[in-house]
C-alpha cells in the first residue's frame, strides 16, 4: 500500500488511504505514459505498418493473390518477385500481405468475439453475484482447466476449416480470461461510492453497467484483448500445421503458408521464413503493445 | 501516555546519538522532481523522545527512510547533508556498514503492521530472524529471545504466538511484534513511523503503552512519527512539524502543543480531539497539501494559510529562532518559518 | 455377386487401415488388394535347388537403420493391422513368405515356398466341367520356418482356415470361394474354387505356421506384437511401437537372399520433415518417404534417391449423387470438366518438384507401372473450349458474361463443391492451380477440404462429398475394379453405406463388363474385356484420372550400399534389403 | 489443510465429470464407432450387432455414457479399434509414462529458468539484463511451437553438424532412444530429450519468467520488504526469503491456469519429434477414428490437467499460510 513514496500523491488529511485506481482512467495520461513506453511504441507503430500493408494489399501488393506464373515457379527473392514465388509460381509477398488480412482478422475477430463475450459473462457474474456467478464462473474455471488445444483440434474437426470456423473455434477457447479479470474488477466497482450512490438512487442495472462499469472496465479489457490477438494468430497457425487450420486452397493465411511450405525450410526458404517471420513480428508487436497497455493503465507502475 | 512529559526537561548531555544536518532527498516523477525532504536538521540525544508532527505526505517517513537509507525504488535519493549515527556519517559509509547498522543501531517500527510483516513466516521466525542477521545465534536459541522478547512486549502465551502467522494476530498483537522486533538488538535510535495509525483506539492506547515502557527501558534515542499531536503531547519530549518537506516549526513540546507560533502547527492542533475541550468543534484544515513538485517561490502552506497576504505568495520564510534570528541548522533552539509568526516573547521560550 | 461384395469391401477396409496411420495426407485409401500381399519375385527362380547346408559366415555384417513413415499399430497379418501399406512394407515381406510372390517389375511368379508356379499348361490350374476351379501348389522341400519346421500344404490349408475364421480377418475375398484345401500330402496343396477366380494368383501371399498356433484357426488374439516364427530372409529380434529389429533367418534356405548385415533397424518418422531430416543427420540410413515438393533438392547429394512409379494413382472423382449438388452432375458435365482441363500442367504442378517427369494417367483404374491393362482412354482430353461449349450448350447451360460462369436454365451458375485432404500441400496446389485452370472455361469451384479422418470415415462412405474430390486410390497388378464399378456397390442405405462406388456410376454395361474381368482365367480375353471398359469409362468419364503418384527411395551413399532396385515395388523399397550392405 | 484439500477435491469432481460428459459426447461425434462399422462391410451382420450389442451402440447416450465411465473409472479404458482389439491401457500407459518424463524434465527446468530470470529481471529493472530478459520471453511466446521444434531439428541436427565439420547430429532429431538401443540407458535416453524439451520449455519459461517479474516488482515493493531491509538483512536474504518465496504465491496459481498451454505444446513437440506420449497418441487416435483411445487420451489428459489445478491449489495452499484455514 505504501509502497509508492508518500509525497507522489495528493493524500488527504485523514491519513493513508488508498489510491482510486478504480477511477476510470484518464485516457490523455494513458496515452502519454503509453508514449513514454519505447518498446510499445516502435512496436504500435509496426503493426500499423503490418495492418496498413494488408489492408492495403490491393493496391501495394506487385501481383494478384492468386495470379500464377507457372513458367516461374520456387524462384528466389527478385526484382518480380521481391519474396520470391512458391510452388504455383504466387508471388510470395502478395501473397503474405493478403493472407495477412486473413491472419489479423483471425487475431482480431477472435480477439474481439472473446473480449465481448468474456466481458459480457463477468460483468454479469460480478455484478449479479450469488448463483449466476457461481455459475458462470465455474464454467469459465472448467473451460480454462481443460486442455485447450485438444479441445480446439476436437472442435475445429467437428467444425470445419473456414475462417469464421476457426475463429468461432479459438473465441470459443479464450473468453475465461478477459471473463475473469473483468469480474474481479466489477466485484471491486461494486463497493466503490459511485456504483452504490447509483444503486441507491434506483439507476437501472444496465444503465449502471453501460454508464458506470463499462468505462471503468476498458482498459483491463483491452490489455487482455490484445493479448488474445497474438495467441490467435499463433493459434492459426498451429492448427495449420496439424492441418486444421483455414484451407490454404480457399484463402492463403501466414498460418497455412508457414504450414504448408515447412518442407521448403532448405531449398525455398523464403517461402518459410517469410510467413514465420510475419506471425513472429506481429505476435511480438501485439505482445509488447499489450504489455506497455498494461503499463500505462496501472498507476502503481509509476515508479518502479 | 504519563512518563513523557515528566521526564521532558532532560538536558541533552555529549555527542548526540542521531545528528542529521540538511537533509535533501528528491524523487524522480513523470511530472518532474519531487524535494520529500527538504533541508532538514536535527540532533537526537540520549534518552530523548522527538516527535515528527504533520499530515500525510509532507515528508515525514521519507525522513525516516532516508535516514535508514530505505528509500523506496531508483527514482528516490538522498541528494546532500548528513546522518550521522553517534558521530558515523551513514550517507558515507558503504552500504555493508549501512546495512548492518540498520536494525541493530537504527531500528524502525511502521504504521501498519499487517503489511509490514511478512504474511508467509512466522513471528518468531521473523524476530529470530532480526537476531541472526546481526548475532551468531544458532536457530533455536534465536526463537527462545524471540519469545522473551514478545513477552517484553507484554504478548501472552509467547511460545504459541511465536508459531503464528501474522494473520493469525490482532491489530495490537502485531504491532507488539513489530515493536519486539525492532527492540531486540536494543538499537541506538528507535524510529516509530505512525505505531498507532491503523490500530483501533483502544489498542492504539495498549501501544503506546508498551511504547513508552520500552523507551524507558532502552538506552537510545526514539522518534516518533505521527500525524496526531494528540499522540506527540503525552510521548515526546520535543517536536519538529513538517509540512511539504520543510520544518516549519520545531521546540518544546509542551511549548509547542500549548502555543502554536505556525499557522498550521495551530491548524494541526485544532483538528485534535481533546477532552478538555467540546469535541464537537474540531476544526480542520482546509484544502490539503502541495504536491511540493517544482514550488514556487512563496511559502508552500500559503495556498491554505488563513493569514496568507502577498510575502507568503513571493518569499519563503526560513527558519527563525529567538529574537527572530535565521535558526540554526543543528540548533536545539525552538524555531518557525513563518512570516506572520509571533516570535518574540514566551511563544517560542525555549525550557532550556 | 459373393465376390464382388466381399472384394468391395476391400477398398472400405484399407480407408479404415490408411487412415488408421497418423500421416495419411498422401498414400490414403486402399493400402492395397488380396492381390498386394506377398507373391513372388524374379530373383528366386522357382527350381533353384538352394543348398540348404550353406552357411552364413561370409556375411559382411554391420546394422542398417531405416525410416518407417507409418508405423504399424500392430502385427496380426489378418486383422486389423494387415492393409496397411507400411505393415506390408516393414514387416510382411521380410518375416512371412507367401505362395506366389511379385518379382521387381511387379509380375507375378512362384515364391521359393514353391517348386513352381501353377500354369494351365503344367496342369497346376484346372478350370473343371462342373465350373470349379483347382489349382495345386507344388511346394519346395527345401522351404522351412525358422525354427527349422519345414513349411508343408497343412500351413495352406491353416492359412486359408485363419483367413475365414480369424474374428477381424480383413481380407476373406477370394477365400470365400475355396471349399477345400487338400493337405494330404505335406508337400502338395490343392486348393478347390467353387467358380472361376481369375486373381487366384493374388491369394496366399502371406502363409502362416500352422504350428506356431495353438491349433484353434482364430488368430485373431495372436501376434498383435511379434512374429516369432519366420519364413523370410529376416527374423524379428523385437518389435515395440517405438522401434522394429530384424535380424537375419539363418534357417532361410534361399541363398541369394540371405541378408548381408547383422541387423536392420526400423524407427518411426511419420513426419515427413522430421524424416528427411533424420535422413540428412544421419541418424537413418534410407527412406521411403511419401512424394513431398522439393524432394529433388532435398534429397540431391550427398544423399541419394530413386523415384519410381508407385502404385498409387490420384484423380479427381466425381460424386455423381453428391447431396449438395444444384444440378445433375452429367455425362456431359463430367466430359465438359475433362475438357477444361490441362493434366499435363496438374501433373507438372503436383509432381514437378518432386520427380522429373510426371506420369499423367489416362486409363481410370488400371496403373501404367502394371502390365499392359492402362490404355489411353482419357488422351483424347485436353483444354478444349469448342467441346466445353458445345458440351454444355446442350444441355441448356449458357454464359450470360463471356467471362463468366455457365448458368444453366434454373439461373443455377456452375460451380461444383471440391473436397480433398486439408493441409495436404500438393493436393492444395492442384486445387488453387485448377480453380484458375477452369476460369476462362466458365467452370466455378467450392473448395471445402476435410481432415482425412472426416473425409475417409465419414464423409466418403456416406457419400456425401463433392460432387469433386481429390484423393488417391491404390491400384493392384491385377486389373480388377469391381469394386468402383459394380452397380449394385454404390454405398448406399439398401446396402448400408457399404459400396465402393464412391463416383456412384451407374453404368449396367460397365458393371457387368467389370464383374466379367474378374471371372475371365484367359489373360488375352481378360485384356480385351479390360480395354472394353477402358473406352468406355474414357467416354462416361465417372472420374477423371490425373496421375500417378510416384515412389521415391532415399539413402545416404556414404554408409549404404544396394537400395534403389525395388522403388515401384508394391513390396515397397526396403524389399530387398537382404542385399543392402553397410559403406565402411 | 486435508480438509482444505479434500474440498477442493469435492469442488473439482462435479467439474470433472462434466469434462467427461463433454469428452464423450465431442468423441462420439468425430469418431463413432457406429459410423466405422456401417463402412466396414467385412464385418456380417451379426457380427455387427453383436458387436454393436456388445457396446451397447444403440442404447441411448446416457446409458453409453454411464456404462463408458463406469468402465473408465475402474481402469478398464475399452480395446483399441484400429490395434485389432488390443487393450487400450497399456499403449496409454507407456505413452503417459513417456509424456510425464517430458513433461517433468522440461517444467522443471522452465520453473527453474523462468523464475530466476524473472527474479533477475526485477530486481535489476531497467537495466540490460531486464530488457533482455523480456525482448526473450515475448520472442518465446511469439514463435509459434512447430515451427521452433522444426528450427531446432535442424540447427542441432544439421547445420550445427555442419559447422563443426562431417559428424553424427549434435542432438537426435527424433525417437525416444537411438535406434537399435535396448534397454534404459540415461545419456542417450537424455540426449533423446533434449530438443523436445526445449521446444516446450521455451514458451514456459517466457511465461513463467513474466509471471515471475510482475510478482517479484509487486512483491519488492511490499511493506514487509522494507521491514526486512530495516532489519538489516543481506540483500540476497531479503530477495529470496522475503521477496521469491511470497512471490511464488500468486504464480503458482497463474501458472497452474497455463497447464493446459502445456498440453498444447506437448501435442505439437511430440509430433515434431515423434516423442511416443499422450499428444502423439491422441493425434493418431484422432486421425485413425480410435475412439476408445481417443476418448482415453483425452480424458486422461484432461483429468491431469485438472488434477494439476488442484495440485497448484494445494502448493498455493502450502506456499501462502492465510490461505490454509479458508
Amino acid at each position: 500500500m505504501s509502497e509508492r513514496p508518500e509525497g507522489a500523491r495528493p493524500p488527504a488529511l485523514s491519513g493513508s488511504e488508498l489510491p482510486d485506481y478504480a477511477q476510470a482512467p484518464e485516457w490523455l495520461t494513458v496515452l502519454r505514459r503509453f508514449r513514454r513506453h519505447r518498446a510499445a511504441m516502435a512496436s504500435a507503430v509496426v503493426l500499423l505498418i503490418v495492418v496498413a500493408c494488408a489492408a492495403g494489399a490491393g493496391v501495394i501488393a506487385p501481383h494478384g493473390a492468386t495470379e500464377q506464373h507457372l513458367d516461374r515457379i520456387l524462384e528466389p527473392p527478385s526484382r518480380d518477385f521481391l519474396l520470391g514465388s512458391d510452388t504455383l509460381g504466387r508471388d510470395n509477398l502478395s501473397r503474405i500481405l493478403y493472407g495477412g488480412r486473413i491472419s489479423l482478422l483471425v487475431g482480431g475477430a477472435v480477439a474481439l468475439m472473446s473480449g465481448v463475450i468474456g466481458t459480457s459473462v463477468g460483468l454479469v457474474a460480478g455484478y449479479y453475484g450469488r448463483w449466476v456467478d457461481a455459475v458462470l464462473m465455474r464454467l469459465a474455471d472448467t473451460m480454462l482447466a481443460l486442455p485447450g488445444l485438444m479441445v480446439v483440434i476436437i472442435a475445429a474437426r467437428i467444425l470445419g476449416d473456414g475462417v469464421w470456423d476457426v475463429v468461432i473455434v479459438l473465441a470459443g477457447i479464450t473468453w475465461m480470461i478477459p471473463a475473469r479479470i473483468v469480474r474481479g474488477k466489477v466485484l471491486a466497482l461494486k463497493e466503490r461510492e459511485f456504483v452504490e450512490a447509483a444503486r441507491a438512487l434506483g439507476v437501472p442495472n444496465r444503465r449502471i453497467i453501460v454508464r458506470h462499469l463499462l468505462p471503468n472496465l476498458a482498459g483491463e479489457v483491452m490489455v487482455s484483448v490484445s493479448l488474445t490477438v497474438a495467441a490467435a494468430i499463433l493459434a492459426e497457425s498451429t492448427l495449420s500445421f496439424l492441418g486444421l487450420g483455414v484451407s490454404a486452397t480457399r484463402t492463403a493465411t501466414w498460418g497455412n503458408m508457414l504450414g504448408g511450405n515447412e518442407g521448403f525450410v532448405i531449398i525455398a526458404p523464403w517461402l518459410v521464413w517469410a510467413p514465420g517471420l510475419a506471425i513472429v513480428v506481429t505476435a511480438l508487436c501485439v505482445n509488447f503493445v499489450g504489455d506497455g497497455l498494461r503499463d500505462s493503465l496501472d498507476p502503481t507502475q509509476d515508479h518502479r | 501516555m504519563t512518563g513523557g512529559t515528566a521526564e521532558t526537561a532532560r538536558p541533552p548531555t555529549g555527542e548526540a546519538l542521531l545528528s542529521v544536518r540538511n537533509l535533501r532527498t528528491e524523487i524522480e516523477t513523470e511530472d518532474g522532481t519531487l524535494v520529500a525532504v527538504d533541508d532538514i536538521s536535527f540532533d537526537l540525544f540520549a534518552g530523548e523522545v522527538l516527535a515528527v508532527v504533520g499530515e500525510s505526505g509532507c515528508g515525514k517517513t521519507m525522513l525516516a527512510l532516508s535516514i535508514l537509507g530505505l528509500l523506496p525504488g531508483p527514482g528516490a535519493s538522498t541528494t546532500a547533508g548528513e546522518v550521522r549515527l553517534a558521530g558515523e556519517d551513514l550517507l558515507a559509509a558503504s552500504p555493508q556498514r549501512r546495512r548492518r547498522a540498520r536494525g541493530a543501531e537504527i531500528a524502525m517500527i511502521f504504521q501498519d503492521p499487517l503489511t509490514a510483516l511478512n504474511p508467509v513466516h512466522r513471528v518468531g521466525d521473523q524476530i529470530a530472524e532480526m537476531l541472526r542477521a546481526h548475532r551468531p545465534l544458532r536457530k533455536r536459541y534465536a526463537r527462545l529471545r524471540a519469545e522473551d522478547l514478545l513477552k517484553r512486549v507484554g504478548i501472552p502465551d509467547a511460545d504459541r504466538r511465536a508459531r503464528c502467522y501474522p494473520h493469525e494476530l490482532s491489530g495490537g498483537m502485531r504491532q507488539r511484534v513489530m515493536i519486539a522486533m525492532a527492540v531486540a538488538l536494543d538499537p541506538v535510535v528507535l524510529i516509530a513511523d505512525e505505531p498507532t495509525t491503523a490500530l483501533d483506539a483502544t489498542v492504539q492506547a495498549q501501544v503506546l503503552e508498551v511504547l513508552s515502557e520500552v523507551r524507558q527501558r532502552m538506552s537510545g534515542a526514539m522518534m516518533i512519527i505521527t500525524h496526531d499531536l494528540g499522540v506527540v503531547a503525552g510521548a515526546a519530549d520535543r517536536v519538529m512539524v513538517m509540512y511539504a518537506g520543510h520544518c516549519v516549526e520545531r521546540g518544546d513540546v509542551r511549548d509547542v502543543y500549548e502555543r502554536a507560533s505556525h499557522p498550521y502547527t495551530a491548524g494541526l492542533l485544532a483538528a485534535v480531539p481533546r477532552l478538555n475541550r467540546t469535541a464537537a468543534r474540531l476544526t480542520p484544515i482546509a484544502g490539503s497539501p502541495p504536491v511540493p513538485i517544482g514550488a514556487g517561490a512563496g511559502c508552500s502552506f500559503a495556498p491554505r494559510c488563513p493569514l496568507a497576504t502577498d510575502i507568503c505568495e513571493q518569499q519563503r520564510p526560513d527558519l527563525r529562532g529567538r529574537k527572530d534570528r535565521p535558526a540554526e541548522a543543528a540548533s536545539m533552539e525552538p524555531a518557525v518559518a513563518c512570516h506572520h509568526a509571533v516570535i518574540e516573547g514566551p511563544t517560542v521560550s525555549s525550557s532550556h | 455377386m459373393r465376390v464382388n461384395l466381399a472384394r468391395l469391401s476391400l477398398l472400405v477396409v484399407a480407408l479404415v487401415a490408411a487412415a488408421a496411420c497418423s500421416d495419411p495426407a498422401d498414400r490414403d485409401p486402399v493400402a492395397g488388394d488380396a492381390a498386394t500381399e506377398p507373391a513372388d519375385t524374379a530373383t528366386a527362380p522357382a527350381d533353384a535347388a538352394p543348398d540348404p547346408a550353406q552357411p552364413a559366415a561370409e556375411r559382411p555384417g554391420g546394422e542398417i537403420v531405416l525410416a518407417v513413415e507409418q508405423w504399424p499399430e500392430c502385427l496380426n497379418p489378418f486383422t486389423s493391422c494387415a492393409n496397411a501399406t507400411w505393415m506390408i512394407w516393414s514387416v510382411l515381406v521380410h518375416v512371412l513368405p507367401g505362395l506366389m510372390e511379385y518379382d521387381i517389375n511387379n509380375n507375378i511368379g512362384a515364391s521359393p515356398v514353391l517348386v513352381e508356379a501353377p500354369t494351365v499348361e503344367n496342369g497346376g490350374a484346372v478350370l473343371n466341367d462342373d465350373g470349379t476351379l483347382t489349382i495345386t501348389y507344388r511346394l519346395n522341400d527345401e522351404a522351412r520356418w525358422s525354427d527349422g519346421t519345414p513349411i508343408t500344404s497343412t500351413d495352406v490349408w491353416f492359412t486359408w482356415r485363419a483367413k475365414l475364421d480369424t474374428e477381424g480377418s480383413l481380407n476373406t475375398i477370394g477365400y470365400e470361394l475355396i471349399t477345400d484345401v487338400d493337405h494330404d500330402d505335406p508337400h502338395t496343396a490343392v486348393v478347390t474354387f467353387s467358380e472361376p477366380y481369375a486373381p487366384w494368383r493374388y491369394l496366399f501371399g502371406t502363409i502362416l505356421p500352422a504350428h506356431a498356433f495353438d491349433g484353434s484357426t482364430d488368430i485373431s488374439g495372436h501376434w498383435n506384437d511379434s512374429i516369432p516364427v519366420s519364413g523370410g530372409p529376416w527374423r524379428q529380434e523385437s518389435w515395440s511401437q517405438e522401434q522394429h529389429i530384424l535380424v537375419p533367418n539363418e534357417n532361410y534356405w534361399v541363398p541369394e537372399r540371405m541378408p548381408q548385415v547383422d541387423r536392420v533397424v526400423m524407427v518411426p518418422r511419420e513426419d515427413t520433415d522430421t524424416e528427411i531430416v533424420a535422413l540428412q543427420t544421419g541418424e537413418v540410413m534410407a527412406a521411403f518417404p511419401q512424394p513431398f515438393p522439393g524432394a529433388k533438392e532435398r534429397l540431391a547429394p550427398p544423399l541419394a534417391f530413386v523415384a519410381g512409379a508407385g502404385t498409387y494413382i490420384e484423380g479427381l472423382w466425381i460424386n455423381q449423387i453428391a447431396p449438395d449438388r444444384q444440378f445433375e452432375i452429367t455425362k456431359n458435365l463430367r466430359q465438359a470438366l475433362a475438357y477444361s482441363l490441362d493434366r499435363e500442367r496438374i501433373a507438372d504442378v503436383a509432381l514437378g518438384p518432386i520427380i522429373d517427369d510426371p506420369v499423367v494417367l489416362q486409363c481410370a483404374g488400371w496403373n501404367p507401372a502394371f502390365g499392359d491393362w492402362c490404355a489411353d482412354d482419357f488422351a483424347h482430353y485436353g483444354q478444349d473450349m469448342a467441346k466445353v461449349t458445345e458440351l454444355l450448350t446442350a444441355e441448356g447451360w449458357t454464359r450470360p458474361d463471356p467471362d463468366g460462369l455457365w448458368v444453366n436454365a434454373d439461373g443455377v451458375e456452375l460451380v461444383l463443391q471440391w473436397n480433398t485432404v486439408a493441409g495436404n500441400k500438393r493436393r492444395e496446389d492442384v486445387q488453387a492451380l485448377v480453380a484458375e485452370m477452369t476460369r476462362p472455361f466458365g467452370i466455378g469451384w467450392e473448395i471445402i477440404n476435410y481432415d482425412p479422418g472426416e473425409l475417409f470415415q465419414n464423409r466418403l462412405p456416406a457419400m456425401n462429398f463433392g460432387p469433386v474430390a481429390l484423393f488417391a486410390n491404390s491400384t493392384s497388378p491385377d486389373p480388377t475394379v469391381t469394386a468402383h464399378y459394380d452397380i449394385n456397390g454404390i454405398p448406399s442405405e439398401d446396402n448400408g453405406f457399404s459400396g465402393q462406388n464412391f463416383t456412384a456410376y451407374a453404368n449396367q454395361q460397365a458393371s457387368d463388363l467389370a464383374f466379367a474381368i474378374d471371372a475371365e482365367i484367359d489373360e488375352a480375353a481378360r485384356l480385351e474385356l479390360v480395354r472394353e471398359l477402358g473406352t468406355l469409362l474414357g467416354s462416361d468419364v465417372p472420374w477423371i484420372p490425373l496421375y500417378v503418384l510416384p515412389n521415391l527411395l532415399a539413402w545416404n551413399p556414404e554408409v549404404l550400399d544396394g537400395p534403389g532396385g525395388w522403388v515401384s515395388s508394391v513390396y515397397g523399397g526396403f524389399y530387398d534389403m537382404y542385399d543392402w550392405t553397410v559403406v565402411g | 489443510m486435508i480438509r482444505y484439500a479434500a474440498r477442493r477435491l469435492a469442488v473439482t469432481a462435479p467439474i470433472l465429470l462434466l469434462i467427461s460428459l463433454a469428452t464423450f459426447w465431442a468423441a462420439g461425434e468425430i469418431a463413432s464407432p457406429a459410423a466405422q462399422l456401417t463402412v466396414n462391410p467385412r464385418i456380417s451382420a451379426d457380427a455387427r450387432q453383436a458387436y454393436i450389442d456388445s457396446l451397447g451402440l444403440e442404447d441411448p447416450f446416457g446409458t453409453r455414457y454411464l456404462t463408458w465411465l463406469g468402465n473408465f473409472v475402474t481402469g478398464d479404458l475399452g480395446t483399441s479399434l484400429v490395434r485389432n482389439g488390443q487393450d487400450v491401457w497399456p499403449f496409454v500407459e507407456s505413452a503417459m509414462a513417456n509424456t510425464l518424463v517430458l513433461v517433468a524434465v522440461a517444467v522443471a527446468f522452465s520453473v527453474a529458468a523462468g523464475l530466476t530470470i524473472g527474479t533477475l529481471s526485477a530486481i535489476r529493472r531497467g537495466t540490460l539484463i531486464d530488457h533482455g530478459a523480456t525482448a526473450v520471453s515475448f520472442l518465446g511466446i511469439s514463435i509459434p511451437p512447430f515451427w521452433l521444434g522444426l528450427m531446432l531439428q535442424l540447427f542441432f541436427g544439421l547445420y550445427l553438424a555442419n559447422l563443426l565439420g562431417v559428424g553424427p547430429p549434435l542432438l537426435p532429431t527424433a525417437g525416444l532412444y537411438s535406434p537399435g538401443q535396448q534397454g534404459f540407458d540415461l545419456i542417450d535416453r537424455a540426449r533423446h530429450l533434449a530438443l523436445p524439451a526445449m521446444t516446450l520449455s521455451l514458451q514456459l519459461v517466457a511465461v513463467y519468467s513474466r509471471y515471475m517479474r510482475a510478482s517479484m516488482l509487486d512483491v519488492m515493493g511490499s511493506d514487509f520488504i522494507r521491514t526486512a531491509r530495516a532489519k538489516g538483512l543481506r540483500e540476497p536474504a531479503v530477495v529470496v526469503r522475503h521477496g521469491v518465496r511470497n512471490a511464488l504465491i500468486p504464480v503458482t496459481t497463474q501458472a497452474a491456469v497455463d497447464v493446459g498451454l502445456l498440453v498444447g505444446g506437448l501435442i505439437v513437440t511430440e509430433r515434431v519429434f515423434q516423442y511416443p506420449g499422450m499428444g502423439l497418441l491422441f493425434l493418431d487416435a484422432l486421425n485413425a477414428g480410435d475412439y476408445p483411445v481417443l476418448l482415453a487420451t483425452v480424458m486422461i489428459v484432461s483429468a491431469a490437467v485438472f488434477l494439476m489445478n488442484l495440485a497448484a491449489d494445494l502448493l498455493y495452499a502450502v506456499l501462502d499460510p492465510r490461505i490454509r484455514r479458508v
